[in-house]
């Protein structure tokens, strides 16, 4: 996911404006107070997350000194490094795929000419289904249909609320929509399927990667669904079950340090690959 | 793999699936579940399908049970049986031992710091009408047998008390005790002892052990008006298709050295007769209710499941949980 | 766009179909328990009844929804609040910029829930960082209580939904036209009413839809309340799972989960057409 | 030009309504191959809405569309031969000017080489070269009409529909690009249906021109035939200044108005209105004809007009006077002579014919 | 018209540059109070820029901008008592039309009553009034232009910047629209600077008007002077039709070129390049003066403009005749005579007198 995301490039602006325009209000000085503040607070338990990381003691109470020893720990750990691979792949292919579903659903509500409210409805739903109504319902009917359970029956599962959370964000941004440059596309002879390509995503791009990221995001955390839709052995455990199960014994700070790592690799990543373009456009 | 088994993480020794295969030379493979509730309802939707041997607490093994889903033991596949204390063999929800086999075993009652607390807690209303100074200091456990077997056992009732006008007691009783509670707390509770956040909580007793592990002046005690007797147990699912090996894990876990295992490392009582002896001295002078025996254990209440009265206690925790 | 007016539905259709086959049909299964009742050892008896739903009745249900409701508004509110300007400042920032800055306002949730959750009980309990900072800066009171407060249930939803808030709201700031609101200092709007008539309006959806990601995931969160709040506050979600995991009582929690969905999307319904409304949004009449 | 040619595009009784809104009603033209076709009609008139129909992206709430004889409204845009400039550009923000004109082009998979040569040679017709890089939103608004019209003309279809597509071009450039519509017209065999409110663009461009109102078609027919013999008082009006003149037809044929009588061929007796263009009444000293004074004058540049007051008008009438001629005064008196063989009668809405 | 008054703006070597690109070149122009004043220049030379100067959206890299003395670039838009219609329209798409024209009144915050018996008087003299309750999706590109027209109308601002306000619309409502705005620069008394491609609309409209290209301005005065009297021969090409004659002005004053002589009053000796208007060319006989050729006949409603091929020029000369005189045929010879008295002649770039 960190390489995707990180290569992805915002496509640039819309319909008529000028670049220049709103130059003169771009006040950047509030801005970036905004942006320190609002970083400020995002960042705030994550320095403690880090910090615990390197602390010696087990208990998040007290500093005891600065250790390494929790690295080593989870180096050691096959089972978390493993429900954390599965953590990635479940969210990644849920990502792709409810991305994909979920802006098509998209396009396909705002371009029809009346609205439907099953279809309003459906598309809320998952939204509002309580997590673990979800997540009976799916494994009762998994294995009614005697389906083996694993990180597909996950992946299907996390499908269902992400693409709702996708279409949601994409929709918002068609409200506004100009339309006019997807008949542009079509008259110029291009099939729905080019004009989507070439016209619609690269514009709808932002909004399409800010549903991905929030998709991304969702998968990355989600418990129940995944408890209940995961097989029945390690080859589908993911991270969060994994640390949840460790609520009762205590969850130790390996998994501060496996998040100290996970987002450092994402952050380097993506900052090696913003390093990499504009050494390419140069 | 030639066995998979469900447990709470941390639960059993870390190489439990190396020591199991240089045993038996069997593959064993351990999932882990984060609560019994979650568990159940992942067998009770799915069939429990692909499970073999599950670890859930001595309720939930009585359902499950009940509904036909556990294969019975076949003794003569686990002659460890033998290592457990008789007491653990006669345990109410399962005479005889015939489809769960229990792993550890304990009570709950009260974790303080004696130095932060004055004279000696020994009731249930030392918790429930804190003094003024512990006003603000005392946790309780969430889960609704617990939290419910506190008020009861305060009014002097059963912790399987099935009398809606009783557990309407108990009810009120909790309700008032939230006032002065700091937090219900099911799983940090012990290091709020450590950090001084909290000077009295509601603990079970191997947990209380993980405090008194990093700070000496903290004590358990079971108060005087009673307690429940909690016991986590190893069933074997009617749907697993490795019955046999899974006899041989639960005689594995009954051998004593790794029964001993559980005791030693997460502090918490085992009901191996062989085991609990070859624990060194020390560990009983360090953690005192590691030494209670058997006969004072099983004097403690069994928690049984309820029934058509489970409503009742589901209820009565939301209402304790929405009052303010 | 009515050039095909079989497209919208042709693209509509995996998306239907995936909800449908994963969504409405098991649902349909599980809540269809509601009719049945709760069997001696839990599981379901199937004798009709419409008991549970009128259990679901209860005053004490409507009690913990609305309190959870008014909770879940609120952060809704401060994260709306919060995540504007931040959004904004996003939208507004050099354009090759902007993939970065949202990047990094996820990333912190690429770790993990429970963990953030600690995290921020490190920093907020009576012995914790916040504190003892105080103390090291002088203070000689009683330490503060900032954990097992609505506040701290509160502080922490809205800091584990704010990235949504953020997405949803940059995604639509970020291609408005700016002559927009250059028409509008230029009829003689200041910024605050220019923001106020024309780029709040037609961010709108982008709020809606921002602050129904908070509503919806904060009515139905266990973990924040459970852990920052001490458990002394309950979200309905948390009424919903424990009658189908701790009082083993499917029935029930299928009447309580097909009331608060119908309930929630009522609501949201209720909330479209607001919106769309204040966004101006004419696409209906249109048609 | 090709008038004998059988039509390619045949449309008919075509109309489309939003909700209640009417914006085509009942719309029957026929497009010869290869022919300069004009739309033109006031503002609202469903000129845009037509074109859209023809494109494909509005369907037609009633009639047929016919292109070379088959009936093309099962069609998708992308499957039809034509090509629409829209009046709003609908210029793909995310390409750069170059990529714009690319992109009709790749649709036909043609090779790069011949992309890009023909890319090279409409971004050169329509001087964008040195914008070939630039994006939408770097451009002005005259070089975004011109991308606009360039990823039209690059596909050469067999039919372009160009809506206002010289606009927001200075004289000039609008000279120029007509004059390379007209080559391609030429050179390449295009149909072009071009909606424009630049008059002398489609007088001087058209080979024929269609006049529309409220949705309706009032006429069709060449330019001389628009401007000579206007169908109604509403054409006569549109195209070109006119001057009315209400008044009585005598039995004897003769027009009569206030302070004028005019002798005319072949007019029917009754109440008309007499129609006469500014180009057609000559100044002579007062005493002649039809008196009046001077009530302004306007600068054309190459003329003047002079709006003089007269007994017969509500109105000033509008008069064209050389700009090198006699020199003009505001208030001067002046009488006017109008030519009997170049004006229209219009009776109770009917058309007579004048001359 | 107030040409003693001092200016109400000044704009003063005002330069923008958009990264390499010059958009505006150090103008500076003076707009006296209660003027018409007219933007014209080619596609592209800096308009749309120098009026989002004016407003307030572009920081100008260089030079000042007076109003009413005072230099503005402290304020911000809305505090500037000037308004802009956008070239683009910039209508807020979710308001209705009456929303939108609303709107501005609402900013200066006067009563309900007043808003709307402005706005309603706005839509009436607009023609829009029948959608006031559109948004502006639903309406035609000629509706939406005169929205944004009414939206800065109704305003009545001390300046109003107009960015072509009525190239969407047909010519009679254009017509229409013009005499709208001069309606209210004179009863409302407002500043109108309009940018416009239309020729005859500037020619007709302004006081005085500029002439842009590049960035730079090329000359600024009233409409006869620069049609008369254009500054170099960019400008006498850009208005209006000029015809070019390079030859050579002889010791005697006579201008020399293939096949014409002329004899000028006060022409310098050298190379030079003889400007002439086709309307002050007279068509003669064969034999007398500049002989020619007809290679085209354009038709342009009220006269004809023929394309007559001569030795003196590498492009056919236009020379205006009126319709309804001679016929003529392509391939006609004839001969052109050129009146010295409406000639420019400009010498190697530098400006010399004609006549
Ligand atoms: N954001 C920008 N980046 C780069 N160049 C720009 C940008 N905006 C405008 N330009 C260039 O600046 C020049 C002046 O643009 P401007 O819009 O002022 O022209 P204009 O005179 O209004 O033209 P038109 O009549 O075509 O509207 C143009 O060449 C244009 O391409
Ligand atoms: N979506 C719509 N809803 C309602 N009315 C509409 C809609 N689109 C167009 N109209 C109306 O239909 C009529 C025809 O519109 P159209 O765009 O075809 O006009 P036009 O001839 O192109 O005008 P213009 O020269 O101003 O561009 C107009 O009166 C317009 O207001
Ligand atoms: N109701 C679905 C939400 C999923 C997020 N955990
Ligand atoms: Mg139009
Ligand atoms: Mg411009």
């Amino acid at each position: 996911m960190t390489g995707n995301s990180a290569t992805v490039t915002v496509a640039d602006a819309p319909v008529a404006g000028r670049a220049g325009g709103a130059a003169a209000f771009r006040r950047t000085l509030p801005g970036r107070i905004v942006l320190l503040l609002v970083f400020g607070f995002l960042y705030l338990p994550i320095a403690v997350l880090v910090m615990l990381s390197f602390n010696d003691s087990g208990l998040p109470t007290a500093w005891s000194g600065f250790s390494t020893r929790w690295y080593s720990a989870l180096l050691g750990n096959s089972d978390i490094l493993r429900a954390a691979w599965n953590t990635l792949v479940v969210a990644i292919f849920a990502t792709l795929v409810s991305t994909i579903l979920g802006t098509l659903l998209a396009l396909g509500m705002e371009t029809r000419r009346r609205k439907s409210n099953g279809l309003e409805a459906l598309a809320f739903a998952p939204m509002v289904i309580p997590d673990i109504v979800l997540a009976v319902a799916l494994l009762t009917f998994f294995s009614r249909l005697g389906l083996t359970m694993g990180l597909h029956t996950i992946i299907v599962s996390h499908v269902v609320f992400d693409l709702a959370f996708v279409c949601s964000v994409v929709r918002a941004r068609l409200k506004h929509f100009d339309f006019s440059i997807v008949e542009a596309s079509r008259d110029l002879g291009a099939s729905g399927w080019t004009t989507f390509w070439r016209v619609t995503f690269p514009v709808l791009l932002p909004s399409i990667v800010a549903g991905a990221l929030l998709a991304f995001t969702l998968s990355v955390d989600e418990f129940i669904i995944a408890f209940f839709t995961a097989g029945a052995g390690r080859s589908s455990i993911t991270l969060p079950m994994q640390i949840y199960s460790m609520i009762r014994f205590g969850i130790t700070p390996e998994v501060n340090a496996l998040a100290t790592i996970v987002m450092g690799v994402s952050a380097t990543a993506l900052l090696i690959s913003q390093w990499l373009n504009k050494e390419q456009v140069r | 793999a030639d066995l998979v088994i469900s447990n709470w993480d941390g639960y059993m020794a870390k190489d439990i699936a190396e020591s199991f295969k240089a045993a038996t030379g069997l593959e064993l493979e351990v999932v882990n579940h984060a609560t019994n509730e979650e568990i159940m309802g992942k067998i009770m939707a799915g069939g429990g399908k692909g499970y073999d041997v599950v670890f859930v607490s001595s309720p939930f093994a009585e359902v499950l049970n009940a509904q036909g889903m556990l294969e019975p033991l076949d003794k003569s596949a686990v002659p460890n049986l033998a290592n457990l204390y008789p007491e653990a063999e006669k345990l109410a929800y399962d005479p005889g031992n015939q489809f769960s086999v229990p792993y550890t075993w304990g009570t709950t009652g009260l974790c303080y710091r004696s130095d932060k607390v004055s004279g000696t807690p020994d009731s249930w209303m030392n918790l429930l009408q804190p003094a003024d100074d512990l006003k603000g200091k005392t946790t309780m456990l969430a889960t609704d047998r617990w939290l419910m077997g506190a008020g009861l056992l305060g009014k002097g009732y059963s912790v399987n008390e099935t009398d809606p006008a009783k557990i309407n007691e108990a009810r009120d009783l909790l309700i008032e005790a939230k006032k002065t509670l700091l937090a219900y707390d099911d799983t940090t509770f012990y290091s709020k002892l450590v950090s001084g956040e909290a000077s009295l909580v509601h603990a079970w007793d191997g947990w209380c052990n993980y405090g008194i592990a990093e700070n000496k002046d903290i004590k358990f005690v079971v108060p005087k008006e009673g307690s429940d007797l909690w016991i986590d147990t190893m069933v074997v699912m009617k749907d697993s298709e490795h019955k046999d090996n899974a006899m041989k894990f639960i005689n594995f876990i009954l051998d004593a050295k790794n029964h001993a295992w559980a005791a030693e490392n997460i502090l918490y009582k085992v009901p191996n007769k062989a085991a609990m002896e070859s624990l060194p001295a020390s560990l009983g002078e360090q953690y005192p209710n590691m030494k209670m025996p058997p006969e004072e254990l099983v004097k403690y209440e069994l928690l049984r499941d309820l029934g058509p009265a489970q409503k009742d206690y589901s209820r009565a925790v939301s209402e304790i949980k929405a009052a303010n | 766009m009515s050039f095909n007016a079989a497209r919208p539905n042709l693209l509509a259709a995996p998306g239907v179909a995936w909800l449908v086959t994963f969504m409405v049909v098991p649902c349909l299964l599980v809540l269809s328990y509601a009719f049945f009742q709760r069997g001696v050892w839990g599981g379901i008896e199937y004798t009709f009844t419409l008991e549970n739903f009128a259990r679901v009745a209860d005053p004490l249900y409507a009690r913990i929804f609305l309190n959870s409701a008014r909770i879940a508004l609120t952060t809704t509110a401060i994260a709306i609040l919060i995540a504007y300007p931040a959004a904004y400042a996003i939208a507004r920032a050099p354009r090759t910029r902007q993939p970065i800055l949202l990047f990094f306002a996820v990333l912190p949730f690429w770790s993990n829930y429970l963990i953030r959750t600690y995290a921020w009980i490190v920093l907020l309990n009576r012995e914790g960082l916040i504190n003892n900072l105080l103390r090291s800066m002088g203070y000689t009171g009683e330490p503060l209580s900032l954990l097992y407060t609505e506040a701290a249930v509160i502080t922490g939803l809205v800091y584990n939904y704010l990235p949504f808030v953020i997405l949803a709201i940059y995604s639509t700031l970020s291609r408005l036209n700016p002559e927009l609101m250059e028409a509008s200092r230029d009829l003689g709007a200041g910024p605050v009413r220019t923001f106020l008539r024309v780029t709040l309006p037609l961010s709108l959806p982008g709020v809606a839809a921002g602050g129904v990601f908070v509503f919806v995931l904060s009515i139905g969160n266990f973990v924040t309340p459970a852990l920052l709040g001490g458990g002394r506050f309950q979200m309905v979600g948390n009424l919903v799972y424990d009658q189908f995991l701790t009082a083993n009582d499917w029935p029930f929690g299928a009447a309580l989960g097909a009331a608060l969905i119908v309930t929630m999307i009522v609501l949201l319904f209720v909330q479209a057409r607001a919106t769309a409304r204040a966004s101006g949004e004419s696409r209906e009449a249109q048609a | 030009m090709n008038a004998e040619t059988s039509p390619i595009l045949r449309i008919e009784s075509v109309a489309k309504k939003f909700g209640p809104v009417v914006a085509v009603d009942g719309v029957s033209i026929d497009v010869r191959e290869n022919e300069f076709f004009a739309l033109l009609g006031p503002s609202g008139c469903g000129k845009t809405t037509l074109l859209r129909m023809l494109a494909g992206f509005e369907t037609p709430n009633a009639g047929r569309i016919l292109l070379d004889g088959r009936d093309i409204s099962p069609l998708p845009p992308e499957k039809r031969p034509l090509n629409l400039m829209f009046q709003s550009y609908a210029l793909f923000p995310h390409m750069t000017v170059r990529q714009n004109l690319s992109y009709g082009l790749e649709m036909e998979r043609l090779d790069k080489a011949e992309i890009r040569r023909r890319v090279d040679e409409t971004m050169a017709t329509t001087d964008l070269t040195q914008f070939a890089d630039r994006k939408p939103e770097q451009l002005s608004g005259g070089q975004k009409q011109r991308v606009a019209l360039a990823r039209a003309l690059v596909k050469r279809p067999k039919v372009l529909l160009l809506d206002e597509p010289l606009g927001a071009l200075d004289k000039k450039l609008r000279e120029k690009m007509q004059l390379e519509l007209k080559r391609m017209q030429n050179e390449v065999g295009i149909t072009f249906i071009i909606v424009t409110h630049d008059q002398e663009e489609a007088l001087v461009m058209a080979d024929r021109m269609a006049i529309l109102k409220d949705g309706r078609l009032l006429q069709c027919g060449s330019p001389e035939e628009i401007y000579e013999a206007p169908a109604d008082r509403f054409v006569a009006n549109f195209i070109g200044v006119m001057n009315f003149i209400d008044g009585q037809v005598a039995e004897d044929g003769v027009f009569e108005a206030e302070g004028l009588r005019l002798a005319l061929v072949n007019a029917r007796p009754g109440p008309a209105t007499l129609a006469t263009r500014p180009e057609n009444i000559a100044v002579g000293a007062p005493g002649e004809r039809l008196a009046g004074t001077i009530a302004d004058i306007a600068y054309h540049g190459l003329d003047r007009v002079l709006h003089v007051k007269t007994p017969a008008t509500p109105v000033p009438m509008q008069v064209r006077v050389p700009a090198s001629g006699a020199a003009y005064r505001v208030g001067d008196a002046l009488s006017l002579k109008i030519d009997p063989a170049r004006c229209r009668l219009f009776a109770g809405g009917a058309v007579g014919a004048g001359g």
